[in-house]
């Protein structure tokens, strides 16, 4: 079975709830599971956060479309902005096993994305990002 | 995001259900600060009934064991779903705050 | 802060005086995106009347030399007071921003 | 000479003024020029607005208690704060010799602190964090 879907957002952190709904008809359709279910929502939330904070510093006017797709088990999702350039494969780790005293609160969301999904690529196409990520979903 | 609070000896359990992200995130904050502000540094965060967590979340949990490690007091989570647990995982929160199964096995550790 | 803007051929000179910091660069960073999006994608600042620029002011600069170079334009810097120089060098400014003595030779640049 | 000062702030943001107006008196009394001046506030500034911001996320009513002594001339300026526990020496360099294209906007303000400054050390002591800043202004 094999389903393309096309979300498009502004650059406005509101805009994530137009997401959520669009997930849980996603999610429904496909009847993922839990542990799927949250990978995927929870890397989509991050990424767009960011989009919106760093990639856009607040501009709200902006387009980010996200290109959604299940195939063979694996849910396919790319997402393309015209934000600063920034690839987020090529960025270390946050320190994760230091004592808590040193630890940092944040930079956790990156992480998340690169821990929880199968495969991550990205491009600069046409002045935007374009940030493919791959969920095995079996 | 529904909080809760209920006070078991000298620990405030404090029971977080529902979804706590980037708009939820600074109500839980809030809510756990002012507890520390009156004095309440032995926290148990019962997660049983939390369905999703995602950074700002994560922060204000961090944020929270900072705290009351300087302050000498004690923070431990509890009943967290397997999902949940996974993502805390993920995070190293593992090394730095307690994660128990059950309350009453968390209840203990404050004794 | 002041802002003000004069077109000079194809270049537009954005001069910045008095203080850029928490307060003053959310101003400062609307201004040179609304240029951007109209299509000005050729910026000289003018910062011979800056005398104090922090870090959310450094991070407009950044920001707007990133966006610039995604859309192939061109961002140069002018007529910096010393110790606004010391401050550019330090963050490794150089290496990513021209920076040139008078507005004169910077213009030379755009031709 | 020597003279000592004490100025307290709360947890806003907005009390930077009121450091700016401190400083201005500061500086005047004791005559320094143009660049000691803008390390020493730059340097203040990027202090206090990261205890508001991180050391306090938000919480608006904590006391940062600022001693200043000009003694021979040295100035030296301890911050006091009863935030999360930070110790801005042990934090690495931002990357400031990484190409336009990958460099990261932010993470410059304890960077700028430690270059300005002559010298720097970091207690923790009674549940506080003591930084103490001392700028050479011969
Ligand atoms: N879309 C983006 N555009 C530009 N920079 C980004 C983007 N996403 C993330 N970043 C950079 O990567 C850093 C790490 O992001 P993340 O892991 O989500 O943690 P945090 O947001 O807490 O810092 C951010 O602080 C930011 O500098
Ligand atoms: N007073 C503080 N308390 C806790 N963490 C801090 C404090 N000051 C700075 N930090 C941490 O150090 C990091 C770097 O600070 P800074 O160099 O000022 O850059 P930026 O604020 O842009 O990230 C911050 O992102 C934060 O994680």
């Amino acid at each position: 079975m094999s389903a393309k879907k096309i979300l498009t957002l502004k650059s406005r952190f509101e805009e994530i709830k137009k997401l959520n709904r669009f997930l849980k008809e996603f999610f429904k359709y496909h009847s993922l599971d839990t542990r799927n279910k949250l990978a995927i929502q929870l890397s989509l939330e991050e990424i767009f956060n960011n989009i919106v904070m760093y990639g856009y510093q607040g501009e709200k006017q902006h387009e980010i479309v996200f290109h959604f797709e299940n195939k063979n088990n694996v849910v396919t999702i790319s997402i393309e902005d015209d934000g600063i350039s920034f690839n987020p494969l090529t960025r270390a780790g946050p320190e994760i096993t230091t004592p808590l005293q040193d630890r940092q609160v944040g930079g956790l969301g990156i992480h998340l994305v690169r821990s929880q999904m199968d495969h991550l690529s990205y491009q600069r196409k046409n002045n935007k990002n374009i940030l493919t990520i791959k969920k095995n979903v079996k | 995001m529904q909080i809760s609070e209920e006070k078991v000896g000298s620990v405030l359990v404090i029971s977080v259900s529902g979804r706590v992200e980037m708009f939820t995130s600074p109500r839980l904050k809030e809510t756990i600060l002012s507890h520390i502000n009156k004095g309440e540094y032995h926290l148990l965060f019962d997660l049983s009934e939390l369905d999703y967590i995602s950074s700002p979340g994560l922060g204000v949990l961090l944020y929270t064991a900072k705290t009351l490690q300087d302050k000498k007091g004690k923070m431990i989570l509890c009943s967290l779903k397997a999902h949940i647990h996974e993502v805390f995982k993920i995070c190293g929160f593992e090394k730095v705050l307690p994660i128990y199964k059950t309350r009453e096995e968390a209840l203990k550790v404050f004794k």
